[in-house]
């Protein structure tokens, strides 16, 4: 079959190679893991513990009433030491729950298997998911729960598991789909019994055939789940550009992918819906692959939620050069870090430390409208004048470009000559525009 | 006789375009640029207004002023015709139209000062058009007016998103860049059709 | 004294084709020549005073309901003349000046002083004005024709300047000259201007 | 010969009769209501464009003036001057309110404050912003990269060292600052108020004095100093009452960290004693018992314990206190 | 608006018009004459160039002006010496680089070209303009009507031939071109 | 573990390897063969034309950086890029001092007035071209028969011989034939330096799209559009045209690889580019049938730049997702 595109995008340089080959290593976390109580869209959590408290592994320690909310659940057990602001990977101080390990894994009374999964109705996988703390783990972290429910009169028909990683460097969904294969399926089936669908896409890019291969093993014996070979392309991943090539259908432009009857999950979240319902165990532990040419051991860890970055570079021995940059995620959309002393968090992909000649800091020049940043936009958008009336501050002719049209792929960056900053002025201005309207509301 | 007419009306926008050859209607042509919506709305207003003061004046030159021999009156008989021509114009729409008032009425005023309109009027005599012929002129030169402005706005809308010296912002870059404009149009020069 | 400065404004301060930026056509048309610039410069500067003196005499007496459509009439009135006396005296010049002699009513100069100064001032004080205004806009005239002159035909009022050897540069006679060399002119004026300003803040 | 005269004389005469009563004709048959004052309104205004008001340009504030959606004195830029103009033609009395200045609440240069990265990116504070904060590594403070100064068409501020500052002389409180800086730290402040502090962090002393030499510890010795009760420590920091602030400086002089700025000069009070008629007004009013005198008798100020708040001079029937 | 204050507004209008308009009329009467004469004698004076030897000149009706072959062709003189026809002048407006050249082609009894004579154009200066200048105008003068001329760019000119203006070969084409028609109408309508 | 400070910026954190320097480099490289070719034909004038043009071009953007106190850009190559391509439309005959003025023309007042790089909206070489001929246009349209051996230094004093499109518009008939199809495809003619041999411009073009500094859109439909119209309006009556001597002569090829693909003055959407290519094929053929010009490339591509701010704004893509949301 060929590999199914869509129309613009760009080609960067993979950088798999560092971590695709290694398996995944489970790491355990002395000492303190931090909790912030906002790892995900939507409302944040209240601490349903106190300083002093003895928590247990898989315990429930803060919790929201909001529907489109998480909870969050302590990845060890031990004691809650202190509850203050702490520096979050978004950059700014997030109120969080400290606690500190005692190496025990005392696992908490709650985790117990939730049963078979053809026994149980769409309600109570609902309940399971929402219950486990479960969010999209792709990178956004939005409430998977809040995914699995949509309104009534949106009829879903396709549920797509995003296994692109097109991402550059990270391989963390790569790993799952060799290792964990079966869990992937089983939450995948999960949610099609959720939304009574009898079909299931799992999308995958052609530069991991090994994946690919052995995804249609498995797939195959279960039946009704079909494998898509995508075209390695950045950013095929991209939710939108995925149901495009999957479906055939657009999402329209300020609409959710339920408008057009399409859900999409990322592989991660799938073997989390699977733990929760199989072993009964929330969302306390996730993979993230630690790379990148500082790194002196780049590698996929199995990581318990709330640890420190220091603690997975020290466990990859630390860097080979001063790193110029510490990114949280890819590098095409991840967050820069200033500081290595934050916890990791329910989004947390990858660690990526960069060299200088990594990220190559060349000056910004006058655009010389050579119309790469239009071609390579996969939203069809014009980056150079959006960005051109961003800086002037013109948001009506930034809107009247489609600013918030603009996933903020970066694709328009990184392919420009000029080295401009075209996506950072586009999102200064797609926010200054969405805040105009609700304040307008 | 179409061929003359295609051949007046190609001739009045393209070869002789009153604003970049002719230089009829330099104010408005820099003065109402700066936006291409604003530019259309101009050029529109003048294009109305050329049309019905060539139709005008060249019924008042052959019945009033051929008739009487006295041509040299033209230039203040014009000029009359013209300033209540417009401002007629101007009430009547804004009465009738208020939607097209609040796209043309502001530019109307202006136009009364606009030396394209007395000057297509003069032309159209000075050429002997036929009054067909002079009203094919008047709407030439008009469409040519609104294509130069419009082109010319749709140049400064960009110039808003560069970098222009200080000493040549506003006026000197708008005259430059008319130089350059004019500067293509002499590729239109002796067309022959 | 204040009548020397009604007349001078006109000159450098407000000067109304480099300054105020009125009469846009006929300084862009007529100056392919320093003659022509001459003549269209006098030309409009005799309307210039004539209407200024009509309408400041006839200023009390003229409505301000109806005064735009009188000062047009009045002009109007002064350019015929004018027009009349080139033809019957400087032939040449009215056929070389054409149809921009009668335009001078609509130069928005006229029209501007008329309403912005006769019809509030003495008629002293307008004829001075006028008589002001219409060399300044003679002399921007003869400054952006002698540029094109020099430039485009290499001669000045009709006088060989420099041999054969100089190639005239053709196209400053042509329209994009008029538009490059007045684009030229004032931008010139307004870097010294905003240099001076820089020195003087410093 | 006649006929030389005659014929243009009416024809010309004809035409502009013709097109004379047309017109007039015209007005009357097309008549439509336009106010007058709008025009005057707008020739009142300063023709800035800059949208202070609220409106889209000067020429839509005339118009909601004329129509009564807005206040005379609405438009920050013309000030007292403009507001009385606009109120003249609208036939109402203003009163007149006192001229505003910008201030930036941050004085951490680059030599005082501490960056937590290197920022790559456009030289914008909202962009930077968005970054953790910023370069600096008080989160509260000034990044420097000018969004206010690209938003201000009077040219009013300017970076120095860092740190934002602004030109009391050009500001004209239109506050299109105030509203662009994402770090909420220009303050439109009423231009004789001459007591402010510096610094705007929330954080407590020891982060502060991590990030920044010339941040608001939280100590509240200003707020102890202070006998009009016009300062207070809220949050970690110290922040004025201007309506009750006089200016007296005290706080000024008592900050251990040296971050809240004061009036330039500070003078004492002197009693002109040919016109005290010692009613005593005045030192019941100072808080600082520095004017002594008996009921009935000259009182005199006490020059090292005078602060110069002006209290007295404000109070004093006779307006026998001046300022030297 | 009252109704006597429309009639006061137009009244002075009125008066100003009335006024306006006397004094243009004696302004005129008092120039009209000399203008004519000046427009008069500039005519006959471009005519007496290229005809030299006729002193007066007389319009003539010719069929079929202005359409087809003759489309350029605006007017035909004769040319009287002594009451005698010499020769024709014919105005001709070919179309140049710029736009119209309006010019006078005078052509004698028998038959050769007595001089062409340029009376407006648009065409370049410098270039264009070089038309109106004596090199190359005068090789028109004396050319025999038997033939239509023909432009050459370089070299020795033939008898029917001209060489063009160097940068201006649509200038001198056109010049040529009513030359031509000049000669047509001689050949096909006067004779 | 962390000794210095870390960079902080917005994503993306890679960046690609292509700069302002390599496309124009790679422009460059590939104007290149066609220079050969115009050295082997026009002799070594050819070159010192050229080499006089790049260096006034190259002079003048520095001499106003440097008065302007602006970072000086003259490493960027883009200056030497318009240089090259107002030599090679110029004759090889031109008195040495008009490439001067053309380059300080086309750089500063056709760029840098506009504010540099990338924000002029006309083609600097074209317009200074334009500008030439306007002023100068006998020393401009002096054209040579290749080999003709041009005097180095001196303005040569030849007699002018026809270009193709000149003999094809039968303005200067007298008894020239037309080359063959060979020597116009070779460039064994007379011409500009650089417009002459379609072959070496065709490797040049070819390779600017290979190497995706420009798309085929502007140069394909530009071509298609001369040929189909020089065929339909031939001289003798519809379809009769000589589409292939119009295709390959004149400085279309040069217009419609190098020129109208011009970033800076070009419009960036895809729909807009191919609207530049018909736009400007239409006018070509216009000027070039009827005009009083006998090419009409370089004016065709002026007036589309004119257009592009315009053509840009009225050809914005369609946003993805601008669907109807389904009922
Ligand atoms: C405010 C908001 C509301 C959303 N509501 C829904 C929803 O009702 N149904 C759904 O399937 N996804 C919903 N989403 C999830 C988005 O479709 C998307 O999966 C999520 O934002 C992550 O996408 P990304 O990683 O491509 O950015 C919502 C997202 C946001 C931000
Ligand atoms: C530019 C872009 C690239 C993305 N790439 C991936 C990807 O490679 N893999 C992935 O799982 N999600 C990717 N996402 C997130 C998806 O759009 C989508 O949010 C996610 O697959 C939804 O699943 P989740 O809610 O389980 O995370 C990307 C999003 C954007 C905007
Ligand atoms: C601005 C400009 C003005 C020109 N003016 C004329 C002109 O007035 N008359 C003319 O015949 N050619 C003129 N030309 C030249 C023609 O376009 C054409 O190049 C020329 O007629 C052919 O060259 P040749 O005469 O050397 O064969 C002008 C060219 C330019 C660029
Ligand atoms: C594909 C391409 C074509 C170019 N064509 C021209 C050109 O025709 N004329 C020119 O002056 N510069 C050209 N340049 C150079 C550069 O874009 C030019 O200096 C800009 O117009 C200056 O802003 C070109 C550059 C590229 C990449
Ligand atoms: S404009 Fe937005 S969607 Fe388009 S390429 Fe840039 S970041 Fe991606
Ligand atoms: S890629 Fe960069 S240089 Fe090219 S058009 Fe876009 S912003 Fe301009
Ligand atoms: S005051 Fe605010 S807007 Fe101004 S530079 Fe500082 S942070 Fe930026
Ligand atoms: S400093 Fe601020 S308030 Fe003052 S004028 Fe400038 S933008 Fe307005
Ligand atoms: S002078 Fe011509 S329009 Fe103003």
């Amino acid at each position: 079959m060929k590999a199914l595109t869509f129309k613009g995008g760009i080609h960067p340089h993979d950088n798999k190679h560092h971590t695709e080959k290694i398996a995944i290593k489970s790491l355990k976390t002395p000492g303190k893991l931090f909790f912030p109580i906002q790892q995900h869209i939507g409302a944040p959590c209240e601490p349903l513990v106190a300083v002093g408290d003895e928590v247990k592994m898989g315990q429930k320690i803060a919790d929201s009433k909001a529907f489109v909310s998480a909870p969050i659940h302590s990845s060890v057990s031990g004691k809650v030491v202190a509850i203050e602001p702490v520096l979050h990977p978004g950059g700014s101080k997030v109120l969080s729950i400290v606690i500190e390990n005692d190496g025990k894994d005392t696992v908490h009374e709650s985790v117990v298997p939730k049963g078979d999964l053809s026994t149980l109705e769409p309600k109570q996988i609902i309940d399971i998911v929402r219950e486990a703390g479960i969010v999209g783990m792709g990178g956004a972290a939005f409430p998977t729960h809040v995914k699995l429910s949509p309104p009534p009169d949106k009829k879903i028909d396709y549920v797509i598991v995003n296994g692109a990683e097109c991402e550059p460097y990270l391989t963390a969904d790569h790993r799952m789909m060799l290792e964990s294969p079966e869990d992937i399926i089983y939450g995948l089936k999960a949610i099609m019994k959720v939304l009574g669908l009898n079909k299931g896409y799992i999308g995958i890019e052609e530069n991991k055939q090994d994946a690919i291969k052995v995804m249609k093993e498995y797939a195959a014996k279960e039946g009704g789940i079909e494998i898509v070979v995508l075209k390695t392309k950045y950013p095929q991943g991209a939710e939108k550009q995925l149901i495009k090539v999957v479906t055939g259908r657009e999402v329209p432009s300020g609409g959710l992918p339920a408008d057009v009857g399409a859900i999409v999950n990322n592989i991660s979240t799938c073997t989390a819906i699977a733990q929760a319902i199989k072993t009964g165990m929330p969302l306390i532990s996730r993979v993230v692959t630690v790379t990148g040419s500082a790194v002196k051991q780049p590698a996929n860890y199995l990581v318990r939620i709330g640890t420190s970055f220091r603690t997975l570079f020290e466990a990859s021995e630390g860097f080979n050069e001063d790193p110029a940059k510490i990114i949280m995620g890819g590098p095409m959309m991840g967050i820069a870090q200033f500081s290595i002393d934050v916890p990791v968090v329910k989004g947390t992909s990858g660690l990526l430390a960069l060299t200088k000649k990594d990220v190559a800091l060349k000056p910004e020049s006058p655009c010389i409208r050579c119309g790469k940043c239009v071609d390579a936009c996969p939203m069809n958008l014009l980056p150079i004048y959006i960005s051109a009336y961003a800086k002037k501050n013109d948001l009506e002719k930034a809107e009247e470009y489609n600013a918030v049209d603009c996933i903020e792929c970066g694709s328009c960056s990184y392919v420009c000559p000029s080295k401009r900053h075209l996506v950072q002025s586009i999102r200064v201005a797609k926010q200054a525009i969405i805040a105009q309207k609700r304040a307008k509301k | 006789m179409i061929k003359e007419l295609i051949v007046i009306a190609l001739g009045a926008i393209l070869i002789e375009n009153f604003v970049l050859v002719k230089f009829l209607g330099i104010c408005p042509f820099l003065g109402v640029s700066k936006k291409v919506e604003t530019a259309l709305g101009m050029g529109m207003a003048v294009t109305f207004v050329m049309v019905l003061a060539s139709l005008i004046t060249w019924l008042i030159q052959t019945f009033i002023l051929d008739y009487f021999h006295i041509e040299y009156l033209q230039t203040i008989a014009f000029i009359l015709v013209i300033a209540s021509l417009v401002q007629f114009v101007e009430m009547v729409i804004q009465k009738m139209s208020p939607t097209l008032y609040q796209a043309l009425g502001v530019y109307l005023p202006l136009i009364t000062t606009n030396c394209a309109v007395l000057g297509v009027a003069i032309l159209n005599i000075q050429k002997e058009f036929n009054f067909i012929n002079a009203i094919v002129y008047g709407g030439g030169a008009a469409i040519g007016f609104t294509l130069a402005i419009v082109l010319f706005a749709g140049v400064r809308e960009r110039l808003e998103l560069s970098d222009i010296p200080k000493p040549l912002q506003g006026f000197p870059i708008a005259l430059i860049t008319a130089a350059l404009l004019s500067i293509a149009f002499l590729g239109f020069q002796g067309l022959k059709f | 004294m204040s009548l020397y400065k009604e007349f001078s404004k006109g000159l450098v301060k407000d000067n109304p084709a480099f300054v105020q930026l009125l009469g846009m056509c006929p300084t862009l048309a007529v100056t392919t020549s320093v003659v022509n610039g001459i003549g269209m410069g006098l030309s409009s500067t005799a309307v210039l005073i004539g209407s200024n003196v009509v309408i400041s005499l006839l200023r009390k007496l003229i409505p301000s309901k109806v005064r735009i459509p009188a000062f047009i009439v009045i002009i109007a009135g002064f350019v015929t003349l004018i027009d009349m006396a080139l033809k019957a005296y400087f032939p040449d010049l009215s056929k070389a000046l054409g149809i921009f002699i009668p335009l001078i009513v609509v130069n928005c100069i006229i029209l501007a002083r008329a309403e912005a100064f006769a019809s509030k001032n003495s008629v002293a004080k307008s004829a001075a004005d006028g008589l002001g205004m219409g060399l300044g806009f003679t002399l921007a005239l003869i400054i952006l024709a002698s540029l094109r002159e020099i430039l485009g035909n290499g001669t000045f009022l009709g006088m060989s300047l420099f041999g054969e050897a100089f190639k005239p540069a053709i196209i400053m006679i042509l329209p994009p000259g008029a538009f490059l060399g007045l684009g030229v002119i004032l931008g010139t004026m307004n870097w010294f201007a905003q240099r001076k300003k820089r020195g003087e803040a410093k | 010969m006649i006929n030389e005269i005659v014929a243009p004389v009416l024809s010309l005469g004809g035409l502009g009769l013709a097109f004379g009563s047309l017109l007039a004709y015209a007005s009357k048959k097309f008549a439509v209501e336009v106010d007058e004052r709008v025009p005057k309104v707008t020739e009142a205004l300063p023709g800035a464009n800059c949208g202070g008001c609220g409106y889209a340009g000067c020429g839509a504030f005339a118009v909601a003036v004329v129509e009564g959606r807005a206040p005379v004195d609405g438009c920050p830029v013309g000030g007292a001057a403009c507001a009385s103009a606009v109120a003249e033609i609208m036939g109402v009395t203003v009163e007149q309110s006192e001229r505003k200045v910008a201030r930036v609440l941050c004085h951490g240069t680059k030599d005082k404050a501490r960056e937590k990265y290197e920022y790559y990116g456009i030289e914008d504070c909202v962009a930077a912003s968005k970054l953790g904060g910023g370069g600096k590594s008080c989160a509260y403070g000034c990044t420097g990269l000018g969004t206010c100064v690209k938003v201000c068409q009077f040219d009013a501020i300017k970076i120095e060292n860092g740190v934002a500052v602004v030109d009391a002389e050009k500001c004209t409180a239109c506050g299109k600052c105030v509203s662009a800086c994402p770090k909420n730290i220009i303050e439109l402040v009423p231009e004789s108020q001459a007591t402010w502090v510096m610094c705007k962090s929330k954080d407590k002393g020891k982060d502060v004095k991590e990030h920044c030499d010339v941040g608001c510890i939280g100590c509240k010795i200003c707020e102890k100093t202070c006998k009009f009760d016009a300062v207070h420590v809220i949050d970690n920091i110290a922040i004025i009452d201007y309506d009750k602030c006089v200016n007296c400086s005290q706080c000024v002089v008592k900050c251990p960290k040296k971050i809240i700025h004061g009036k330039p000069e500070i003078k004492k009070a002197y009693i002109h004693e040919d016109a005290c008629i010692g009613c005593t007004i005045c030192s019941k009013q100072c808080k600082f018992d520095a004017i002594e005198g008996e009921l009935k008798a000259k009182h005199k100020i006490i020059e090292e314990k005078c602060v110069g708040c002006e209290q007295c001079v404000v109070k004093c029937p006779k307006k026998c206190i001046e300022m030297r | 608006m009252r109704n006597n204050e429309i009639v006061k507004l137009g009244a002075v209008l009125c008066a100003i018009t009335f006024s306006v308009a006397l004094i243009l009329a004696l302004a005129n009467m008092a120039t009209i004459d000399r203008i004519n004469f000046i427009n008069q004698k500039a005519q006959s004076d471009a005519r007496q160039a290229v005809l030299p030897a006729a002193s007066d000149f007389e319009e003539i009706n010719v069929e079929g002006l202005g359409q087809g072959d003759y489309k350029i062709v605006k007017n035909v003189y004769a040319g009287k010496s002594s009451g005698k026809t010499i020769g024709y002048t014919i105005g001709v407006g070919p179309m140049g680089f710029g736009g119209e050249i309006d010019m006078i082609v005078g052509i004698d009894e028998s038959g050769k070209v007595t001089g062409i004579n340029i009376v407006n154009f648009l065409e370049t200066p410098g270039l264009g303009t070089k038309a109106d200048e004596p090199q190359f105008k005068d090789q028109y003068n004396g050319k025999s009507i038997d033939k239509p001329l023909v432009v050459i760019k370089n070299g020795t000119p033939k008898d029917n031939e001209i060489v063009a203006i160097s940068g201006a070969t649509i200038s001198s084409n056109a010049v040529t071109e009513g030359v031509n028609t000049a000669i047509k109408v001689v050949k096909e309508k006067l004779k | 573990m962390i000794n210095n400070r870390l960079i902080v910026s917005s994503s993306p954190h890679v960046r690609s390897e292509e700069t302002v320097s390599s496309v124009m480099l790679d422009v460059v490289i590939a104007l290149t063969p066609a220079l050969i070719a115009a050295a082997y034909f026009f002799g070594f004038r050819a070159l010192l034309v050229t080499a006089v043009t790049v260096l006034s071009c190259v002079v003048a953007e520095y001499a106003w950086q440097k008065v302007n106190h602006q970072p000086i850009t003259i490493n960027d190559w883009s200056a030497v890029v318009t240089g090259i391509l107002l030599a090679f439309n110029l004759p090889a005959t031109v008195p040495l001092w008009m490439p001067v003025v053309g380059g300080f023309f086309a750089i500063i007042v056709v760029k840098q007035f506009f504010g540099g790089l990338g924000q002029n909206f006309m083609n600097p070489a074209l317009a200074a071209r334009a500008f030439l001929l306007a002023s100068w246009p006998v020393e401009m349209t002096k054209w040579v028969d290749p080999f003709s051996n041009l005097p180095l230094l001196k303005t040569p004093d030849v007699i002018s011989s026809a270009t193709p499109l000149a003999i094809l518009k039968g303005t200067e008939a007298a008894g020239q034939t037309m080359p063959s199809i060979t020597s116009l495809f070779l460039g064994n003619i007379g011409g500009t330096i650089g417009e002459t041999s379609v072959l070496m411009l065709l490797i040049g073009g070819l390779w600017l799209i290979y190497r995706k500094v420009i798309s085929w859109r502007i140069p394909v439909t530009f071509i298609a559009t001369v040929g189909v119209l020089t065929f339909i309006f031939g001289k003798d009556g519809f379809f009769t045209g000589n589409a292939i001597y119009h295709v390959l002569s004149g400085g279309l090829m040069l217009g419609a690889f190098f020129m109208a693909t011009d970033y800076a003055s070009s419009p960036v959407t895809p729909k807009g580019q191919i609207i530049m290519g018909i736009g400007a094929g239409i006018i070509t053929s216009v000027i070039r049938l009827y005009g009083g010009y006998p090419e009409g490339v370089s004016y065709s591509i002026l007036l589309m730049n004119i257009a592009a701010p315009l053509i840009d704004r009225y050809t914005t893509p369609v946003k993805f997702g601008e669907v109807k949301v389904r009922a």
